[in-house]
């Protein structure tokens, strides 16, 4: 117990050590989002119109890119091989890994989403769903994400594939997470679309540990 | 009240009471956030110095304490 | 202690050894030798169960090490990497490397740390130390885990003399004491006490 | 010019200049924007169009004014940083930028909250405003690269540089912005020889003006007195001053 | 001379060494440009209206974080030190890498985007002028992001930070590029954009190499 | 050959060393020893000119290593970092520092290799090799480049015994040639010719 806990403080600890990196996934996200009406124009009904999807595809790339980091470091400094030799089921730490990562990272971007819906002009309505889609979305994300990462933690350089590998996952995820807000948009309900999303995350929550396990453990071969 | 008949006036401001308050609320807040940011940070830094301070004074201890025990 | 039977290790293309057999007992000192390249390195991440051999088996007090529940506890592996995280202070990387490995925290970890050369330097980053010092810090891990089984990758890179004299003395003190050590090194290890060598040759492709 | 700077490169006399303006700016900043607040509150006429709404302009075109000025001061100071080599220089750029960044966020906060009442929504893509949003990113990225390292030597380089390459690029981003989508409204205090704004709220706008500077500054000498204390932390002088409090 | 194209041919060889990670700039273009269609519905004229925006700003995310790479390893391993002390301008030598690194990271996403463009639905004039822009304005970002590789080298971990620092200075670069393909949506000229862009090529081409190397430079202290 | 005059190097909160001054002639062989944490890499870089000192001067021939014309090309730096590309071979990472710095290709650049120990791992990635012989290729340098000066950081480190003897025996050769090296290194350096030392002590807080 003392042993999973001290993992949790540790990335926690980590993470408030550099406080500017705290804030970066956050940055990144808003300035992702900001660049969009640069980009097409500031039309407020062009801005609804494309404004789920946008704040969906900056949340993917800003988790991905946040997400690199979580093996990474252990991996290089030989952290991850003393994790290996010292008995606790490595899947357990790659899911308290995970949650602190979620925390950390992810969460403030869904703090601050109010702030960019703003930005793009979105309804109250399609705010909160686009709130239930993202409190759903993004664990699943961190947890799939997670699996990329330990399969390329021993290849150099692996940030560009590392995307190319997990996009095709997030495509489900983010069909149903827009179309969800599009409901709302339409005052129908959406209730399908997030039970989908919760199933899918309950399915990532069993497997995406032990997988991400057996992976990093690959790594060291 | 100056430009306002009464007090609850000065503060409805005409209807933009909210906008007008939350401006001037917020940027009071933002100022001293950041001046209390400025106080902390020198309290802490000078803190940390002081430590600094003691710790050498730890370790000379400690060198002084082996050197001895050398000879 | 240790018994590795009939190990093989394939690189890319070069067979690096083929029915390699070693056994470790208790007190004994096991100095891997050989020039660089010969495959040392390789061989103790076989024997810590981080990497698998092409053939053969490691068993640890006679089973297996995959399946041996006191392994984990009774193993220190220090590799070529320290394991420090260059934004944690040696005082954060070592208690988390102990509660990792399930050792009561100490609380006599500061006195580890002066005795080892560090006073003044636990707490600020391990970015900021020099090779040695990182070098010391990782190896201050022999110093808080109670394990019998010592496996450490040239431990003495980086260290001047003093250091790699107090840490010579206790593996020389961890072996009277009922404990078990590999090491490679390509230094001189000038202990006397009950040190067996153990040559590896370099395969020509 | 150099002459007069070089003693204050000597980080012990900044140090002590810092102190001694320090409180005489932080007053003359509470008494003037208590003074212009108050004005422009209570006593300053309603503007005719927008009513009281209008009162948010006494902290939001100061604060919109400055936010760039203080730029400029920032890239000075990297300017200098770079070209002479003075560390002084480098502590400065990163007092200034976190204090640059607070009053850009004024300048923003308050244009939306004015916003809100007088376009009907809180954030339009307008011109301005979104170069006032991109000033705040250029702030908070010379923040956050000053805070990235451990070395602060060597952050207050790195910082000065973006600082400065950061000042070309201001104009490119105002004039390509302002040519992309303008609503804001033009200037009218900045055009001195006709000023189309009514004398009775010119005033406490005057006011609040000079005390946002004043609060910049004494905001800014804070900062930079810790900035000061922060690199110089191995030096006599320093732990002298810390061990006699 | 020979040094000089030294340099270069170094950077090709890194580059062709590991196949895969050629292609991956392009295809995480691709996966990002097929992501908005999924994300905002397949309206054929939402899309052409969004259309020069999404490629463009794909084009500057998979060119910030190809572009990361640019000296990040040569930092690590010491590439970079070597570098300094042989006595070669270091800004020259920054220069040949971002050529190099353009040549094969951003050109090829010039050569697929006819295919995206299709995808997105633009008309040919407009995509006439979106390869103009690329074209004119991708050496730009290169040489811009540069600056910001250089100033993050010495910090783990930038990979956000970096697209913090870069994404203001990337702002004019969208606006010029997206309003020339809407002009020429509108048949109107756009030599005026493309004018402007060709300057601001030219003025970064003057100064992004001295400042990349005084950053690189700092980065050793 | 190289001067440094008064040279002071504090890092985050320590002086590291106070108006150090040394200099070097021809055929001086100059050991910096000290424990860990002294500064020997710390002063290293700042007299190749890779980090500035807090104050004082480096000067090459009687100018100043950043002016002078022909430091670069008279100096040999090997830090701690190999500087090897771990995608590219051996041969290619040394035919692109032969080239950055204005060395004429070598044909014989296998040959030395070879001696060196590496023949037949000429051509595969460096991150094939063990720690020993990515040390050996990066030393390879000092036979390709025909430099005055060599400034070396513990260029022993991973080396077996053969290896160090082989450039113990070149520095020598080189310093009797007119050269002059200054080397860190917690090893003993038994070359007997004109081998001066400098002892570094480290400095409490
Ligand atoms: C988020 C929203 C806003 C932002 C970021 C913003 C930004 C700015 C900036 C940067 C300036 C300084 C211009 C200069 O230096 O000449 C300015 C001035 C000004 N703004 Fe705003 N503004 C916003 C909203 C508004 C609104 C809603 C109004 C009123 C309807 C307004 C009225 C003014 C006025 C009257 C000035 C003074 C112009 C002058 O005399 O120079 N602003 N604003
Ligand atoms: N980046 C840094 N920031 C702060 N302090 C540092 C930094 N790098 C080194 N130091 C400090 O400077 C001192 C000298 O470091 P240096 O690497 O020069 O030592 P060294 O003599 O080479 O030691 P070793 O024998 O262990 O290699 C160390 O005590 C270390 O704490
Ligand atoms: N990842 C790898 N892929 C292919 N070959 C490898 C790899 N790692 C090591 N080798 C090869 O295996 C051999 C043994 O490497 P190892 O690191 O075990 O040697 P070592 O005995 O530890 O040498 P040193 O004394 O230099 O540390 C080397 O010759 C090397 O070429
Ligand atoms: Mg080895
Ligand atoms: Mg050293």
């Amino acid at each position: 117990m003392s042993t999973l806990n001290a993992v949790f403080k540790r990335e926690l600890v980590l993470a408030f050590r550099q406080k500017s990196e705290l804030l970066q996934p956050v940055m990144f996200f808003i300035l992702v989002i900001s660049l969009f009406p640069l980009g097409v124009g500031p039309g407020p009904e062009t801005l609804q119109k494309i404004g789920p999807g946008v704040i969906w595809v900056a949340a993917l790339l800003s988790a991905l890119f946040g997400l690199e980091r979580i093996f990474r470091d252990d991996f290089a400094d030989g952290t991850l091989e003393q994790q290996m030799l010292s008995g606790i089921p490595l899947s357990l730490v790659v899911l308290l890994k995970v949650a602190a990562h979620w925390l950390v990272s992810i969460l403030p971007l869904i703090v601050v989403s109010p702030l960019l819906s703003l930005f793009l002009n979105l309804t109250s309505a399609m705010y909160t769903a686009l709130l239930a889609t993202l409190l759903l979305g993004t664990p699943l994300l961190s947890l799939l994400g997670a699996i990329g990462v330990a399969l390329t933690v021993g290849v150099r350089k692996g940030s560009v594939l590392l995307s190319l590998m997990l996009l095709p996952f997030f495509v489900p995820l983010l069909i149903f997470a827009t179309a969800a807000v599009e409901a709302a948009a339409l005052q129908l309900p959406y209730n399908g679309q997030l039970a989908l999303l919760g199933a899918l995350f309950l399915l990532a929550l069993a497997l995406s540990p032990v997988a991400t396990a057996y992976a990093l453990k690959v790594s060291q071969n | 009240m100056g430009q306002f008949e009464s007090f609850s006036a000065f503060v409805s401001m005409n209807g933009y009471g909210f906008f007008v308050w939350l401006s001037f609320g917020v940027t009071l807040v933002a100022i001293l956030l950041l001046a209390c940011h400025n106080w902390l940070q020198s309290k802490t830094l000078k803190k940390e110095i002081r430590q600094q301070l003691a710790r050498q004074q730890r370790v000379r201890k400690t060198v002084q304490r082996h050197s001895v025990a050398a000879e | 202690m240790l018994d590795a039977n009939n190990l093989t290790c394939c690189k890319s293309d070069r067979v690096l050894f083929q029915q390699l057999s070693l056994s470790l007992d208790v007190g004994d000192i096991l100095h891997l030798q050989g020039p660089n390249g010969a495959g040392k390195t390789s061989l103790l991440r076989i024997l810590v169960g981080l990497s698998q051999p092409q053939s053969g088996c490691v068993n640890y007090q006679h089973t297996s090490i995959e399946q041996s529940n006191d392994f984990a506890q009774q193993l220190i592996y220090i590799g070529h990497k320290p394991a420090l995280n260059p934004a944690l202070t040696a005082i954060e990387n070592l208690t988390y490397w102990a509660q990792m490995h399930g050792v009561s925290l100490l609380s006599d970890i500061w006195q580890i740390l002066s005795d080892l050369g560090l006073a003044g330097l636990e707490d600020i980053p391990v970015s900021q130390l020099s090779a040695g010092q990182q070098r010391r810090v990782a190896l201050a891990r022999l110093w808080i885990k109670p394990a019998k089984l010592w496996v450490l990758d040239e431990p003495f890179t980086a260290l001047d003399v003093n250091a790699i004299d107090m840490v010579q003395q206790k593996m020389q003190r961890h072996a009277q004491q009922g404990g078990a050590v590999i090491l490679t090194s390509h230094q001189p290890v000038d202990m006397m006490h009950n040190i067996k060598v153990l040559i590896m040759e370099y395969q020509w492709l | 010019m150099w002459k007069w700077l070089h003693p204050y490169a000597k980080t012990e006399r900044l140090y002590q200049l810092s102190s001694t303006l320090l409180p005489w700016f932080s007053i003359a900043a509470l008494l003037l924007l208590i003074s212009g607040c108050v004005w422009g509150l209570m006593f300053a006429p309603a503007d005719y169009q927008q009513g009281d709404a209008a009162r948010i302009m006494y902290i939001h075109v100061p604060s919109a004014i400055l936010s760039m000025s203080t730029y400029a001061a920032m890239a000075i100071a990297a300017l200098i940083g770079i070209v002479w080599q003075i560390r002084t220089a480098d502590m400065a750029v990163a007092a200034i930028a976190p204090t640059g960044a607070m009053v850009t966020f004024v300048a923003l906060f308050t244009g939306a909250a004015w916003g809100k009442p007088m376009w009907g929504t809180w954030w339009v893509w307008d011109a301005r405003l979104t170069s006032e949003l991109i000033l705040l990113f250029m702030y908070l990225g010379v923040i956050a690269l000053y805070n990235a390292f451990e070395d602060k030597q060597q952050a207050g380089r790195a910082a000065g540089i973006l600082a400065l390459v950061g000042v070309i690029n201001l104009p490119i981003i105002h004039y390509s912005v302002e040519w992309w989508n303008t609503l804001h409204q033009g200037a009218s205090i900045t055009k001195l020889s006709k000023p189309s704004i009514d004398p009775a709220m010119l005033w406490p706008l005057l006011i609040n003006l000079l005390g946002f500077a004043c609060l910049i500054a004494s905001l800014s000498l804070a900062a930079l007195k810790n900035e000061i204390i922060r690199r110089e932390k191995h030096r006599p002088w320093v732990q002298q001053l810390v061990s006699d409090i």
